[in-house]
């Protein structure tokens, strides 16, 4: 053939798609330098007893042993997981419940949509205040159900340390299951039209079709919704502070305020660094796997 | 006589949208009936009323006699197969075949025995454990036919069933499925919008246009006498070949003239006599028509402008009267573009339409 | 200059007595600029760590003195005071002198004390007494004896806030009352965690067990709530330091008329001497840098801290100020510490660290009725035992 | 009129087998008070109140003055309706020294939020773009990263940030509370848009990388235009986000910059006496106001975009 | 000679997945080349990698003689249409066709001018302010077609341009682009799994499977002498009939002996001659079988299963031999299911294959 032209050279790897890549140095910075790089160093200080400032002072597994030693992380632990379950579970079961409802062709679908939608839009600071104070008993629901006549009513969740993180719980599904209710009413728009008709003609109930068929049909919805809803469960913090600053006493203290509180009130970044550190493990366990074979291993786009 | 399926006055609108208006059908014990129309002309809306998932907004539907009009699809005796198949994706094929029977509460037994059948006739036994996924586009097919087979029903509904399937599947599952109707002998309806389907499937075909049936008669008096200019043309691939002209009575004989062509069509048996001055529309089907052939009628000359050889045919498109026409000749005759033919019509299997109401004269 | 001042003094007495700094401060002809950030120090001092290490310090900030900020010290970050120190001759007029060494790091010293706020006081309702038909009681032991008759009133006996370093405050306040300094010297000072392990330290918890069961039912979570629940004389006492006094002058209450205070729950009359200063970040801006002087210097003014400590209802950090508008209560503290009667606060004496972990273990004590004061107590001693 | 006679004619006569046609006919009888619309309409309806007790709590209470307020019933309307509480929220509120209310802030919230949201949704969709489109060796590797990014709490990362600004010289400035903003913003809008063009038709991009439009052109020509769904999502994310955040705005930038959201915290967090709930109310609902408009505003699109983006996972 | 398009050595992984593997093709100046084969087989990918889609993993590409393996798709001169038409939607269809010209900086007199002549062409000039969403799918398939016109390149790129119209468009698109390429004469590469496409569209058409061109020849040499089982299966539809049988060679004539029956196939032109006890397949198409009708060679009796009658011709379905096969007669003569009929089978055109090697004998 004739001699070597530009094309005919296999170009550098590097300069390949040069733009894409230029054009996602941010992410590249972002992932590595920041996230990647932040957590590294947590980790890398995790195993130091910095206080106040981060120093390089090595102690082992110190701040560890004195992690799974101290109640309130044992505490936190436990709300996390109760929380996270709970809110996962009603997340999804009520968010897909409207959303069905939602789907009926109904009339006013967008003042209930709106309706159920707002919430998301208010900060935790406010959905915390609300909710703090609709739930006090002497101003809130309990006192105007006593007031009604039913004198020995009682419904005070934030002040009562075996119950208060449901009471943290109604609030986040306040706050956070319109925005699961559109996402899944979203996925449900998308089913096929005639798996609903199919169904109807084989005779199955519509709560049947709903549990059996459409719900594992809406894989995909669902796991964007969990990793949405997981991402805040794990980060919960400010809707804690904002209704009960952990309390009464340490009961509804959860991870996330622990290592804020190591980190900055108590200025042993070491501790604070050592409980993000499980935190972080635990949440890289649970979604490396699932995102590797989501998003990696070769698979076609979409 | 009792139809199997009758459709009363049938009217259905979405909103201000009317789809169907009073629409009337009957259709026998065992007959293959087959909706054919373009997109939208609202087959499936039909379909979906004889099945109940639709309300309709008037008219009445019955099913073996029965007033189904507002029973749930369910209770109405039908099974139903669709364009999209419509598998529920998480279920083994074993289970979509049995779930609407569990759901039903039939006896065990007796689901094992009709999926065993089903899966019988259909041959899609060693996909039993298979998910739908894992199947190819015409086993789904299968399988979706075989979820309406094991409900044991007199009455089918397909809606474009092989649609989504590539010509050759295509080509097969539609022996199967006639297959299927002559070993069955029960009632279906057959929607589509692909005419070869409907010719070799139906036992009669209703061809519908913006919700109204055009014609409604076995496949041979829709490809052979078409009622008007509509049906004609949407049925028959190559389309049939239409000239417009002006009726002209010379010496006892009939001729249509075209752009300077007169065509002579004495020997068309025309149902109300051929009006002198009448704009008329004529209309040859591409293998009607014999290329340097001796033939029966009259002959005229073309040229050729491409042709297409189809392997088993070839199709030469021409001018003719000014026109571009298709001519289908068999064999693998070649005539390079350019050339000159002959051509030799059978005005006996011509229709001629009435140019203002579009009806066959 | 302009100087960034940051504090976290947003509740009505407070946010009086920084006005008179501020005042102070503009009166010499540079501009104080307001930097509150609400929500006690907990969300304070991370913002204005954070600012410091940023590298985008404000001018001045106010720590409680002691240990918070050793280490941005340590790293250079906050501005040697020793000059304006040696020229105003701090050493002489800070008392007690233990404020002015809270402020020294290797000799140098780094902060200006503002005020002395001492934990150790029973702030009691005389309305809430008056209506549970009981007489004002005059210690520790005469509250407990009172709380069932309160009770039976409807009044809540003990106000107590929900944030951790109430809880936490409140048992330091009960062990000097109780144990006597020497045992709270020993415990927090020489952190012996034998003696915190001791049977004295036991009496503690148990009158912390009696605290609890009083505390019972003040659904609230600020301290100035807490204050407030006596002020109105919902609850009939709070152990709270003087700076709740502020609220009663808001409130427009009159010492000894509407309310009655015990320094050291008056079983044991000593205070704390805790309190809050300004640390100095280092500036590059020459004209700040002047400022900080001024700041600092205006900050011991002692027309400054009469004006301030009379608002914020803390003891002025020099002995040598007249106070002649202080109250019935200030002047028991006065009293207390011309005679000498201090001990330091936890504050200094422990690290953030320890300290957090103790409220930790407070906050769940009072909390949580199920804590047997026992276990409590061997929490708190090996606390103790880790501390540094 | 002569139609629906002559109609009803028709039908008598068009007969089966001769006989008159009887039972059910036309549209299935539905009446208003079916079980199915009790059921569905009962249950949104309840549930709705769930989600409007709250606000509805909070409007009441913002429109109460302080007697009214410690008398008692937080669910009773205002006996006297006052405005005090909003002028005091807005304009007098005091934080420390500052008793300027929340309109301090409202400028700076204004100030920080237009630049982040339109920097972190620029950068965003160049990212998902980029991976969806542009896949190239370690895109993947990245991309898990982010994702798993989106689950660190925000507070871990608060040191490490502050170095970074700090190296950057950027710290406390208004660039810098952009640049966090864009950071955290990322992991989830970068997942929205990847999933978003990736649904898009592939061969519109190679339609386009024929025509010899470049990575930039591709992007802005041809899949800005047609993505204006997921863009009013991601907007919508952020605007809320963004505006409601305390944390980063509190501590990246100095007081000149703060949002009005520290404002709230502290008309919110410091208490004189007794809190002033009628003010508290008044405050939340203003600061609240700005993503509540502008989710009302786009709600419709909301939903179609998230339809269109998210779903996919 | 030098070829318009050539790939060398082709070869594409996608990770572990060997799509293409070290593939071969020359295409001639002005040739019309159609890749067909079924789904997944690779042709998309092939077309890809020639217009600079995808990266190669191996081999080189070249156009004009110029190796173009790395050279962007706008550098390589081609031009190319998808299947989704994929036009821009949120332009009109004017700007569709000037875009890639606006990128490359033509100036706007000369974009005017191609535009205008695309235009004219295809007979798009009362669209061209319009969005493609408001056009009909064989619309907007024209304008896709239009913006590879614009570009002005001697390569065309088809990516089963037809796929999404309904038959009757399909062939009409299909004229359109036969009479275009006869007008333009430029190199077109077509890749459809439609086979009436190919026959019709291809000067040459490669067969390929699984990334390997299994047959590389004009349409009638395709049709008529496929050069392995797969490609003899593949192409007509209805399919080639095939018989598995054994050859015998009995008084100077050879036989396949099928189930019982035995096929003289002395008339078959081997290219090597038949070893007796050589297990072979016979293929038939069902064109080439008469029915009752005299023909060349020996007659066979079969029944009749089912019969589909598609307008033109009809298609029977039989049994013979103990096997299924399909025989298509010209007209409307019909055969009710059941009925026999007598089968004279031409050798002459039909092929035999290996057994094992699956390649023509
Ligand atoms: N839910 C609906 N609301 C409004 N209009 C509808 C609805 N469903 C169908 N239509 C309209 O009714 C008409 C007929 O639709 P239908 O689905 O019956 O057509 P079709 O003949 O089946 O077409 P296709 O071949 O595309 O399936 C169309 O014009 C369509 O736009
Ligand atoms: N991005 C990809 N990653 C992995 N495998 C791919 C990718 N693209 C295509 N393939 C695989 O390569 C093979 C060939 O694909 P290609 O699209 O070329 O098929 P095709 O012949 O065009 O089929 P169709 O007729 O369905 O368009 C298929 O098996 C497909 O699964
Ligand atoms: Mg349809
Ligand atoms: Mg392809």
């Amino acid at each position: 053939m004739t001699g070597l032209t530009r094309g005919s050279v296999r170009p550098n790897q590097w300069l390949r798609n040069l733009n894409a890549k230029i054009a996602s140095i941010p992410m590249i910075l972002t992932a590595v330098v920041i996230f990647l790089g932040g957590t590294v160093w947590t980790v890398v200080y995790s195993f130091t007893n910095s206080k106040l400032l981060p120093r390089l002072n090595f102690v082992g597994l110190d701040q560890y042993e004195r992690l799974w030693e101290a109640p309130r992380w044992i505490v936190s632990i436990q709300n996390l997981a109760i929380f996270g379950f709970l809110s996962l579970v009603f997340s999804l079961v009520i968010g897909f419940v409207l959303a069905a409802l939602m789907d009926q062709k109904i009339r006013f679908e967008n003042t209930f949509r709106t309706i159920m939608l707002y919430p998301f839009a208010l900060s935790f600071i406010v959905t915390g205040l609300v909710w703090q104070w609709l739930l006090n008993p002497q101003y809130g629901i309990q006192s105007i159900v006593r007031s009604l006549g039913w004198e020995s009513f009682s419904f005070d969740p934030l002040y009562d340390a075996d119950i208060v993180i449901y009471g943290i719980l109604i609030a986040a599904l306040w706050q956070g299951t319109g925005l699961v209710m559109c996402l899944m009413l979203a996925g449900l728009r998308g089913i096929d039209e005639d798996i609903w008709k199919a169904a109807r003609v084989d005779g199955i109930p519509m709560w049947k079709t709903y549990v059996l068929i459409i719900i594992p049909m809406m894989r995909g919805v669902i796991i964007t919704t969990l990793v949405i809803i997981a991402s805040g469960i794990v980060k919960v913090y400010d809707l804690v502070v904002a209704q009960t600053s952990g309390g009464p006493g340490i009961a509804s203290e959860v991870p996330a305020k622990y290592v804020y509180d190591y980190m900055f009130l108590a200025q042993n970044l070491g501790q604070g660094f050592a409980a993000s550190t499980m935190m972080l493990l635990t949440v890289a366990i649970i979604i490396v796997p699932w995102a590797y074979l989501e998003f990696g291993g070769g698979r076609k786009r979409g | 006589m009792r139809a199997s399926v009758s459709v009363r006055g049938l009217s259905l609108s979405f909103g201000a949208v009317t789809v169907l208006d009073k629409l009337n059908i009957d259709i026998d014990h065992g007959e293959f009936l087959v909706l054919l129309g373009s997109s939208g002309c609202g087959k499936s809306t039909l379909l979906n009323c004889i099945a109940g998932l639709l309300d309709v907004t008037d008219g009445q539907i019955f099913i073996h006699d029965r007033n189904v009009t507002w029973e749930e699809p369910k209770d109405r005796g039908i099974g139903m197969v669709f364009q999209s198949y419509a598998l529920y994706p998480q279920m083994s094929v074993e289970k979509n075949l049995s779930f609407g029977l569990q759901v039903a509460r039939v006896p065990q037994a007796e689901i094992d025995k009709r999926v065993a059948r089903a899966a019988e006739i259909l041959q899609i036994r060693p996909l039993l454990k298979r998910r739908p996924s894992e199947l190819s586009g015409g086993q789904r097919q299968r399988v979706a036919i075989g979820r309406a087979l094991v409900r044991d029903v007199d009455v089918f509904l397909f809606d474009e069933p092989l649609s989504n399937l590539d010509a050759k599947l295509r080509s097969e599952l539609r022996v199967e499925i006639k297959r299927l109707h002559q070993s069955l002998k029960n009632t279906m309806i057959y929607v589509t919008h692909d005419q070869i389907e409907a010719l070799t499937l139906a036992d009669r075909i209703a061809v519908m246009k913006s919700g109204v049936i055009q014609q409604l008669a076995d496949p041979m008096t829709i490809y052979n006498a078409p009622e008007n200019l509509f049906v004609a043309g949407f049925i028959g691939s190559p389309s049939m070949n239409f000239f417009r002209g002006e009726v002209e009575a010379r010496e006892g004989r009939s001729f249509v003239r075209v752009d300077g062509v007169a065509f002579d069509v004495t020997a068309y048996p025309a149902r109300t006599p051929l009006q002198p001055g009448q704009k008329v529309v004529l209309g040859l089907r591409p293998e009607h028509i014999k290329v340097d052939e001796a033939g029966a009628g009259e002959v005229y000359e073309a040229t050729v402008d491409i042709e297409e050889p189809m392997g088993a045919d070839n199709l030469l498109w021409l001018t003719l009267a000014g026109q571009s026409m298709s001519v289908r000749i068999a064999g693998q005759r070649r005539y390079p573009p350019g050339s000159t033919v002959r051509l030799s019509l059978d005005m006996g299997v011509a229709s001629i339409f009435d140019a203002v109401s579009e009806n066959r004269l | 200059a302009e100087l960034e001042v940051t504090h976290w003094w947003t509740s009505g007495g407070e946010a009086a007595a920084v006005a008179e700094l501020a005042k102070a401060f503009d009166a010499t002809g540079n501009k104080w600029v307001d930097g509150a950030i609400a929500g006690s120090g907990g969300t304070a001092r991370p913002i204005m760590i954070s600012r410091i290490t940023g590298g985008d310090p404000m001018g001045a900030t106010q720590f409680n003195h002691g240990r918070q900020a050793e280490e941005l010290v340590e790293a250079g970050l906050m501005r040697d005071l020793s000059d304006v120190a040696e020229r105003e001759n701090w050493r002489e007029i800070v008392k007690p002198s233990s404020l002015l060494d809270s402020c020294t790091i290797e000799g140098k010293i780094y902060c200006a004390p503002v005020n002395i706020h001492s934990w150790q006081w029973l702030w009691l309702s005389n309305a809430a007494f008056e209506q549970a038909g009981v007489p004002v009681p005059k210690n520790w032991d005469e509250f407990v004896a009172a709380a069932p008759a309160l009770e039976k009133a409807g009044i809540i006996p003990l106000a107590l806030g929900g944030q951790p370093w109430q809880a936490a405050g409140a048992f330091d306040v009960l062990m000097v009352a109780i144990a006597g300094k020497d045992v709270f010297e020993q415990v927090f000072a020489k952190k012996d965690a034998e003696v915190a392990a001791g049977p004295e330290i036991a009496k503690v918890f148990n009158a912390a067990d009696d605290a609890r069961r009083m505390a019972k039912g003040s659904n609230v979570q600020d301290w100035n709530q807490a204050t407030n629940l006596v002020i109105t004389g919902k609850a009939g006492g709070q152990i709270m330091g003087d700076w709740a006094q502020g609220e009663f002058q808001v409130a427009g209450k009159k010492a000894g008329v509407d309310y009655t205070c015990l320094p050291g729950l008056g079983v044991n009359e000593v205070i704390s001497t805790g309190g809050d200063a300004f640390y100095f970040p280092v500036l590059d801006d020459e004209e700040k840098s002047k400022a900080q002087e001024v700041l600092a210097s205006t900050l011991l003014n002692p027309e400054t801290q009469v004006a301030f400590n009379l608002k914020k209802g803390s003891l002025p950090v020099r002995s040598d100020v007249d106070l002649a508008a202080a109250n019935d209560c200030m002047r028991k503290g006065l009293d207390i510490l011309a005679k000498g009667n201090v001990i330091q606060g936890t504050d200094q004496l422990l690290s953030p660290d320890s300290q957090k972990q103790k409220e930790d273990l407070f906050s769940e004590f009072f909390a949580n009725p199920s804590m047997t004061p026992e276990d409590a107590q061997k929490r708190f001693a090996d606390i103790i035992a880790a501390a540094d | 009129m002569d139609n629906i006679a002559k109609n009803s004619m028709a039908a008598s006569i068009d007969a089966v087998g001769g006989r008159l046609e009887d039972g059910p006919r036309g549209a299935k009888p539905k009446r208003t008070l079916s079980r199915r619309n009790i059921i569905v309409y009962g249950t949104l309806i309840v549930v709705s109140l769930y989600y409007l007790l709250p606000l509805y709590v909070m409007i009441v209470t913002s429109l109460k003055g302080m007697p009214e307020i410690r008398v008692g019933n937080i669910f009773a309307p205002p006996l006297e309706v006052t405005f005090q509480p909003w002028v005091k929220a807005w304009a007098e509120a005091c934080t420390g020294l500052n008793c300027d209310g929340l309109s301090r802030g409202f400028w700076n919230s204004v100030r920080i939020t237009v630049p982040s949201v339109i920097i972190s949704i620029a950068v965003a969709s160049v990212n998902g773009y980029a991976l969806a489109n542009w896949r190239f060796k370690g895109a993947d590797l990245f991309f898990t990263i982010l994702i798993v990014s989106a689950f660190i709490p925000y507070q871990v990362m608060i040191y490490p940030i502050v170095i970074v600004l700090r190296e950057l010289g950027v710290y406390g400035t208004l660039t810098g509370l952009v640049i966090v903003h864009t950071i955290f913003g990322m992991p989830i809008l970068t997942l929205l848009f990847r999933n978003y063009f990736a649904g898009l038709p592939e061969e519109l991009f190679k339609a386009a990388r024929v025509d010899g439009a470049g990575f930039w052109t591709i992007y802005l020509k041809i899949m800005l235009p047609m993505s204006l769904p997921i863009f009013v999502v991601a907007m919508i994310l952020q605007v809320t986000g963004i505006w409601n955040d305390f944390l980063f705005g509190v501590v990246f930038t100095r007081p000149e910059y703060y949002p009005m959201t520290v404002q709230l915290n502290n008309i919110v967090n410091s208490v004189q006496g007794v809190k002033e709930y009628n003010v508290n109310m008044a405050a939340t609902i203003l600061t609240g106001l700005v993503p509540l408009t502008v989710y009302f505003v786009s709600g419709r699109l909301f939903v179609r975009g998230i339809a269109a983006g998210a779903v996919k996972g």
